[in-house]
């Protein structure tokens, strides 16, 4: 019962709880330290670099991303697409003669960390969001297209989903609204 | 900015009673492209999952006189669609171009739009979807399977509003040609009963079609506008489209 | 130490901790995903469009097929064919779930290790199997038993029909059997009467009253996409239609409902309708003099004998169609600008009597519209000039010589599968050592399964190629995975009923998921490896087989290819044959070769003329069909009711299929069979009432649909279903209408047909 | 044994007795707990609704338990607002009653729907056009006003009561107590209306659809109506049948013929408009939809037969309406059938809206469909039942539930 005469704790207990459930809370389930149990980091299968493709290679974006004639996205290019260059090791970085002897020879598939990765029912349409609304790549894909290093990819456990670089329906609707795009369920949906 | 299209779209579909066969192949074109499942046992009509319905009518009289019609019922996309007002969560909503959109995973399967839509264009997901073994590496990646509880319902196949819409973005319109996007069953139908296009858009057949002194609607006194068309040449079949208090229609006749 | 109000403190402070920290969003959000992709959902890919030719049945339409990266999930119908221009049927609407249904498909080569029927396999490898098959083979054909080696061909116009023929011919078999259906007769007929040995195509389009002896036009005869759009191109105004269509048949179908008029007819009386119509048209003098005169024999004893034994009252008798319709249809008939009478009972596949047929076709003779417009079209179909010829070695002429198994007794006819099924069992003959089945399914099929099955238990080897593990495979000692038509190269040729040629290759949109291989190529290694028929296969594979036609085909530089959007009309216009062969084959990956100016055949019997009564044959009339069971015993009629949405034979209904099948068909599993009320009333049943349908074939629980669209004392039983093999989805469900039906046959020819039994109905 | 918990000078019958009570409520619980397992592993397949009965026995429950239940709000309204004083010695069963009512609802609610994982979406992407979004907030926020109702009946526990912090704090929550009436009431008025509204809107169910005033259909305002009518009604029916199983008067007669006269009042104005409604109805509603009224009912004497109507508004309606009006309500007899045929009443009317507005063919070449729930549907609703009855004989052992009882037991 509450009229014990022991020295009163006061606050104590409630300001360490507060603390201890608080650092947890973000700790373990904030994206920006992403540790375990929920959150996973992992790094790209290979060390790719814009940079180096855009700056010193002077290759475009369109390049080898672009929009198929039917409408579609070409996304991430298949490992052909590499090959034309990569045939042979274009330069000695360890990364490239990794590459080559992981991929180019053995002619496997690259397995692509996708960062922006959205669940299987959406839809999302390129054609619209370049052609109609001009929007540039940097919009919606960050600095993703300029980086010499690939950040590291952070997904959920659970959900198995990319965390960080990730647009959610929020930010889809949002932007909608301000460019009065339709925003209808089946405008994303499917 | 603004990146609304500026041109007007509503789509409608128009079916030919008199040219429909009943021969059922929309509606398989319509569950392989929008990904339906099917169970062992699928004698229970009332639980039965399919966007799309034929109807059998007959005129009622004796052979050799008996005539018989057919009615595929898509969801009429109705321009005051209840199932849109009456539902709790927004799952469901009229597009803009005259689709009524949903979202399944929105849904919590309260099956109020049921209760409510007068078609029955709306079934709910009684048991888990299910494909024959193998056969889900048949399933079209453009429609998401829908999980169990919650309502689904035929879509005009938007997916495929999507793609045409893609295409023509690509080749730098907006405007969408007559025939580009048509749904599946319109796609499949041997007698080219059914016919599907942009209403806004007067030199398109559905347009013209509309017009015709022998096209109605489904159940046109409930007022929910509907946007699928039907046209028969033969009274008896407009008859059974809609509730008729006998005087009052006469008088209308006369 | 800390009291418990501190703990409390602790937790309250816990709590309201996690509140300011992202923990309970970040877990919302979890389960929104979560829930949102539990469902398995298709992977995206690359999307492709393929053209090929549907082969699912003899209806050959154009199929565009989807493809997402190598899964196929779609297939529509291809604009550039005139046969189905853009148009579907369900069947091939549904192929995709045949293709992919891996508890119907067969997998790997099957060796039986069971009893027959039992259904226990042992999976080997194909060159194990190609090794059981040629020793077999082999051994046989030297011990000079080649003729005990039986073939059985379920393909109709494929043409690897061809090459299997010329097998049996090389090795030395005349035992080459074909599952029964119509067109068996009508070529047996066309020749006897024309003789014409090639195709025969029906007008229709361009006709303007068409007399349909129980046609299931909109049922899935001939073509059926291509009857479906003639339909809606005849009722394109259904104010003025371009023709008037009267349908004859026991029970009111689709058909009969949304054509002009229905005339009930007692089942099996086709032939007496025909006869009186032709009374009337003949005692009128309503009909086509001048052709009669010059190009017809034997027409003075023809009206003879329809003036003398047909008279209306006789025939209305049969019949039970009144005197006043009779002569009604009998004058429009007669005073109809273009006319035509056809026959072929349902879809066609049900075999018609040969007299049946011959008063039908003498109804088109009377007015005279054989070979002109909207009439009975008979031409040569390309692909029967294409095989080279070959000579056969000294084992094979002498095996050949031998008679064949099934039609010792009925020399007019080619193939009598029941007949064969006989004389194995009863051993009459000589012993059938190894029977080959091609994608055929005669233990569900055939007429009166149970003896089929019998008789597979008589055969020492039975092998069979096919894509799906159905009825038949349960009875084989090897069953060979058989590439589906998605899977496979092969060769269209025309279409039942079609009135000008066609030719297509159709070829593989995907490799196959699983290990098959075309019995084709098959039938090729076995040449190879059997020694003396290497001769007369000279290819190295299917595919070669097909250029070498298509060369042919080139070489002869007749017809078009069907490059054009075809829309409902009777456009039948294409382009010229390109200039190179090489273009040729590119173009037809596409679309189709076809030939709408084909040279009609004329009369090549012995008089040049229209033979009335063939010496062979004599007059056709009208004899009842050789019926089992006693009418005291089975007062009723049993007749087989077909629907574009059930397949028969061969191809169960795909799961899709059976969902959209009516409770008016199947309920739960039990199938439903359609009574008259008074038949009801007799028999106090009421809708929905089980009931033991008993036919001198066989019995099975079913239950009853009261509808007045049946003639009374008729049974229509829904005729596809009640299968006892493939999947969940098909197995178990209703009842195998032909072990019920069984089949009556005709006298003289010996021809079989499921197409009415005696039966009676028990209440239980 | 847990004498100690009884409120003093009241007597209960042997704790050995409660316990074999308890017991067998505790049966019939664990079978439809069974049931509602049976329902959230497999999905509503469970159920016999279909694609036509979108809705059926437990929507019905819902209603009518909600309708019943409006004896709390009503009461209280009656009680603390216009300050009608015997109320109190019936109104703690009156808020227990709604309690039960409104948390079984809930309960069911939750199991009704497809998805219950998603069940927040309707209050996180409410719509707020439709009725029964209105409905979910109303409820849910009237059962936490419940409870808070709920709570000074329990905490005035003797054992309970014993904790200083606690008595004061149940004390104040006494003198507070008219706020939380206020709420109740207003919370009741929308969400029972709403309930009416649910039906009403549906402009593509002639049977059901009703115009109406401003964004609400006739039936809102029946619905409240038909819901004071008979929540009153089925409390004193409660009061009545506590007395008869614990054969202990609780309650003076004159509390209860109040409540009957209540009852009987506010059913004979609801059934005027009920009426007017129906006539209305039948001559112009329906006609205008191109229908006629033998064409939304089966019959005379089918599944959906006219019958319906007649019980509903005859036998069930005007009978016990003149019954609680009239002098007969002071024999026990007819006051007890008078609110019993009322209750039944209303809850026909309810069955009626949902099950037979999805019965009627909604296509001319269509037919009547017939729904009969599956075991699995009854089980989960006696299971509701059975939950009432333990949480009311667990409130009447341990809380001084009848200021009277004392006085009439001595």
């Amino acid at each position: 019962m509450g009229q014990n005469n022991e020295k009163n704790l006061g606050w104590a207990p409630f300001v360490i709880g507060f603390i201890l459930a608080f650092c947890v809370g973000w700790i373990f389930f904030g994206k920006h330290f992403a540790v375990p149990p929920l959150y996973g980091k992992l790094h790209q299968p290979v060390l790719f670099s814009h940079e180096v493709h855009t700056e010193s290679a002077g290759m475009t974006c369109e390049d080898c991303h672009y929009l198929e004639p039917n409408g579609t996205w070409s996304g991430i290019p298949r490992l052909d697409k590499c090959i034309e260059c990569h045939e042979e090791p274009q330069g000695e970085t360890k990364a490239e003669i990794e590459f080559i002897k992981n991929y180019v020879e053995p002619r496997k598939e690259i397995p692509w960390l996708i960062y922006s990765r959205q669940p299987k029912n959406v839809f999302f349409s390129h054609a619209a969001h370049l052609k109609i609304a001009r929007f540039e790549c940097k919009v919606c894909h960050k600095d993703l297209g300029y980086n010499d290093k690939p950040p590291v990819y952070v997904y959920s456990r659970l959900s198995k989903y990319p965390q960080n670089y990730v647009i959610v329906m929020e930010d889809c609707m949002r932007c909608h609204k301000k460019f009065d795009a339709p925003n209808y369920c089946f405008t994303c949906h499917k | 900015m603004h990146v609304e299209s500026s041109h007007a779209e509503k789509y409608v579909m128009v079916i030919d009673i008199d040219k429909c066969t009943g021969c059922g192949a929309c509606v398989i074109a319509c569950s392989q492209e929008n990904n339906i499942p099917v169970r062992t046992d699928e004698t229970d009509k009332y639980r039965s999952i399919n966007w799309l319905v034929i109807y059998r009518i007959t005129n009622g009289e004796p052979p050799p006189k008996t005539k018989v019609a057919y009615i595929p019922r898509p969801c009429m996309h109705c321009d005051h669609a209840i199932c849109v007002h009456v539902c709790p969560a927004q799952a469901t909503d009229k597009d803009r171009i005259g689709v009524v959109s949903q979202i399944y995973p929105r849904c919590f399967g309260c099956r109020y739009c049921m209760a409510a839509c007068p078609y029955h264009a709306r079934v709910f997901g009684w048991w888990d979807p299910v494909f024959p073994k193998g056969t889900e590496r048949g399933l079209n990646p453009d429609v998401s399977t829908r999980m169990r509880g919650v309502v689904e319902k035929c879509s005009f196949c938007h997916h495929r509003y999507q793609k045409a819409r893609d295409k023509a973005i690509a080749e730098g319109r907006v405007i969408l040609k007559d025939g580009e996007y048509i749904t599946a069953c319109a796609e499949a139908c041997p007698t080219k009963a059914i016919y599907f296009g942009n209403i806004k858009d007067p030199n398109s057949k559905v347009a013209k079609l509309v017009k015709s002194p022998f096209a109605f609607r489904l159940l046109e006194k409930f007022g929910t506008e509907p946007s699928v068309y039907y046209i028969s040449r033969q009274e008896w079949v407009r008859r059974q489209a809609d509730y008729y208090l006998e005087e009052i229609h006469k008088k209308a006749h006369e | 130490m800390l009291t418990r109000r501190d703990f409390l403190k602790f937790v309250v402070g816990g709590a309201v901790g996690t509140l300011f920290s992202p923990l309970p969003w970040r877990m919302a959000d979890e389960m929104v995903l979560f829930s949102q992709t539990w469902t398995y959902q298709p992977p995206k890919g690359k999307e492709k469009w393929v053209y090929t030719l549907c082969q699912l049945c003899p209806g050959g339409c154009g199929l565009k097929v989807r493809k997402i990266d190598d899964r196929v999930v779609k297939i529509e119908g291809n604009q550039l064919n005139p046969v189905n221009r853009g148009g579907l049927c369900p069947l091939g609407a549904s192929s995709v779930q045949l293709l992919y249904g891996e508890h119907r498909r067969v997998k790997k080569p099957l060796k039986r290790v069971g009893e027959r029927g039992e259904g226990k396999w042992e999976e080997i490898e194909w060159s194990t199997a190609l090794n059981i098959l040629t020793q077999k083979l082999q051994e046989l054909r030297i011990n000079g038993h080649g003729y005990t080696v039986a073939c059985l061909d379920g393909y109709r116009n494929e043409l690897v029909s061809g090459l299997i023929r010329r097998f049996c011919q090389a090795y030395g078999t005349p035992n080459y059997l074909t599952m029964p259906s119509g067109d068996e007769t009508t070529s047996l007929v066309i020749n006897a009467l024309q003789g014409h040995e090639g195709h025969v195509g029906f007008d229709l389009e361009n006709s303007d009253y068409i007399l349909s002896f129980g046609s299931g036009l909109l049922e899935g005869w001939g073509a059926p996409v291509r009857m479906q759009i003639a339909y809606r191109y005849i009722y394109e105004n259904p104010f003025k239609p371009k023709a008037k269509i009267i349908q004859i048949e026991s029970r009111m179908s689709d058909t009969a409902t949304r054509v002009d008029e229905w005339v009930g007819i007692n089942p099996g009386t086709e032939t007496a309708l025909a006869l009186g119509i032709a009374h009337v048209l003949i005692k009128q003098g309503i009909y086509n003099q001048e052709f009669i005169n010059n190009y017809t024999a034997g027409f003075d004893s023809f009206k003879k004998l329809v003036l003398e034994q047909y008279k209306l009252e006789r025939v209305s008798k049969i019949t039970g169609v009144s005197k006043e319709d009779i002569i009604r249809i009998a004058k429009e008939f007669g005073q109809a600008k273009r006319p035509i009478a056809i026959w072929g009972r349902g879809k066609g596949d049900i075999p018609c009597g040969l007299y049946e047929i011959m008063a039908i076709h003498s109804l088109n003779a009377l007015i005279g519209n054989i070979n002109r417009k909207g009439g009975v079209i008979c031409f040569n179909d390309p692909s029967e000039t294409w095989w080279p010829e070959f000579g056969l070695d000294e084992i094979a002429k002498k095996t050949l010589s031998e008679p064949r198994i099934d039609t010792s007794k009925f020399p007019l006819i080619t193939s009598l599968l029941y007949r064969f099924a006989e004389n194995v069992n009863s051993q009459a003959h000589y012993k059938i050592n190894a029977l080959l089945i091609f994608e055929a399914n005669p233990c569900y099929a055939a007429p009166d399964p149970a003896l089929f099955i019998q008789a597979l238990k008589n055969i020492p080897f039975v092998v069979t190629f096919t894509s799906f593990l159905d009825e038949t495979a349960k009875y084989a000692d090897l069953v060979l995975p058989a590439a589906f038509f998605l899977e496979k190269w092969e060769g269209i040729t025309t279409p039942r009923g079609l009135q000008y040629p066609i030719f297509g290759v159709s070829k593989p949109v995907l490799k196959s998921p699983y290990d098959v291989k075309h019995p084709a190529d098959v039938i090729l290694t076995l040449a190879k490896n059997i020694k003396g028929i290497a001769q007369a296969m000279p290819w190295r594979n299917y595919k070669e087989v097909l250029k070498a036609a298509v060369k042919k085909l080139y070489q002869k530089g007749e017809g078009k290819l069907a490059d054009k959007e075809y829309l409902v009309s009777l456009n039948l216009d294409g382009s010229s044959l390109p200039g190179s062969f090489e273009a040729m084959w590119e173009i037809l990956n596409k679309c189709i070769w076809f030939n709408p100016n084909v040279k009609k055949e004329g009369f090549k019997t012995a008089s040049g003329k229209f033979e009335f009564s063939p010496k062979e044959l004599n007059l056709s009339h009208y004899e009842e069909w050789e019926l089992k069971g006693e009418k005291e015993e089975f007062p009723l009629m049993l007749i087989p009711s077909e629907r574009l949405m059930l397949t028969d034979g061969y191809l169960g209904n795909a799961p899709y299929m059976v969902k959209a099948l009516p409770n008016t068909v199947l309920i739960k599993n039990d199938l439903v069979v359609e009574i008259n009320p008074a038949t009801a009333a007799k028999y106090h049943l009421i809708e929905g009432d089980k009931v033991l349908l008993k036919t001198p074939f066989g019995e099975a629980k079913v239950r009853v649909h009261i509808s007045e669209l049946v003639l009374q004392d008729v049974i229509a039983i829904p005729i596809g279903l009640g299968h006892n093999a493939y999947d969940e989805y098909l197995e178990g469900k209703g009842i195998n209408a032909h072990q019920l039906l069984g089949y009556a046959k005709e006298k003289l020819t010996g021809i079989a047909t499921w197409a009415l039994s005696r039966a009676n109905l028990i209440k239980i | 044994m847990d004498a100690a918990l009884i409120p003093p000078g009241v007597k209960r019958c042997s704790f050995k007795k409660f316990l074999i009570w308890i017991a067998c409520v505790s049966v019939v619980l664990a079978w439809g707990v069974y049931a509602m397992i049976l329902c959230f592993a497999k999905g509503l397949n469970q159920t016999n609704l279909n694609d036509y009965f979108g809705f059926g026995l437990w929507i019905t429950l819902d209603l009518a338990v909600i309708a019943l239940g409006a004896g709390a709000f009503f009461s209280g309204f009656l009680r603390y607002i216009i300050g009608i004083d015997e109320l109190k010695n019936i109104i703690n069963l009156a808020v227990i009653v709604g309690w039960i009512c409104y948390g079984s609802a809930l309960m069911i609610l939750g199991l009704d729907v497809g998805q219950p994982l998603r069940g927040w979406h309707i209050f996180w992407y409410a719509n707020v056009h439709s009725m029964l979004t209105e409905v979910a907030f109303c409820i849910s926020t009237y059962f936490l006003v419940l409870c808070i109702e709920y709570l000074p009946i329990i905490l005035e526990n003797p054992e309970l009561d014993k904790n200083r912090f606690i008595h004061i704090f149940s004390h104040n929550l006494h003198e507070y107590m008219y706020i939380f009436a206020a709420v109740g009431t207003f919370l009741s008025f929308f969400h029972q209306g709403s309930l009416g509204g649910v039906f009403g809107v549906l402009y593509s169910r002639p049977f059901a659809f009703r115009e109406g005033f401003f964004v609400w259909p006739w039936t809102f305002f029946l619905f409240i109506l038909s819901a004071v009518g008979s929540g009153p009604a089925f409390t004193l029916l409660i009061a009545w049948a506590l007395q008869k199983a614990t054969g202990r008067k609780l309650v003076k007669y004159n509390v209860l013929e109040l409540m009957g006269k209540i009852a009987g009042i506010m059913l004979s104005i609801y059934l005027v408009f009920k009426l007017i409604d129906t006539y209305y109805w039948a001559i112009h509603i329906l006609p205008e939809k191109g229908m006629t009224i033998t064409q939304c009912y089966q019959g005379w004497f089918g599944p959906y037969g006219l019958w319906l109507l007649v019980a509903e508004l005859g036998i069930f309606g005007i009978v016990p309406a003149l019954i609680l009006i009239s002098p007969l309500r002071k024999k026990e007899f007819f006051l007890i059938i008078g609110a019993l045929f009322d209750c039944i009443g209303i809850v026909i009317n309810r069955f009626v809206f949902t099950v037979q507005t999805s019965a009627i063919p909604t296509y001319p070449f269509d037919k009547w469909v017939v729904y009969s729930p599956s075991w699995q549907e009854w089980a989960t609703t006696i299971m509701v039942i059975a939950l009432g009855v333990l949480v009311i004989s667990l409130s009447y052992r341990y809380l001084p539930l009848f200021p009277q009882e004392k006085e009439l037991n001595p």
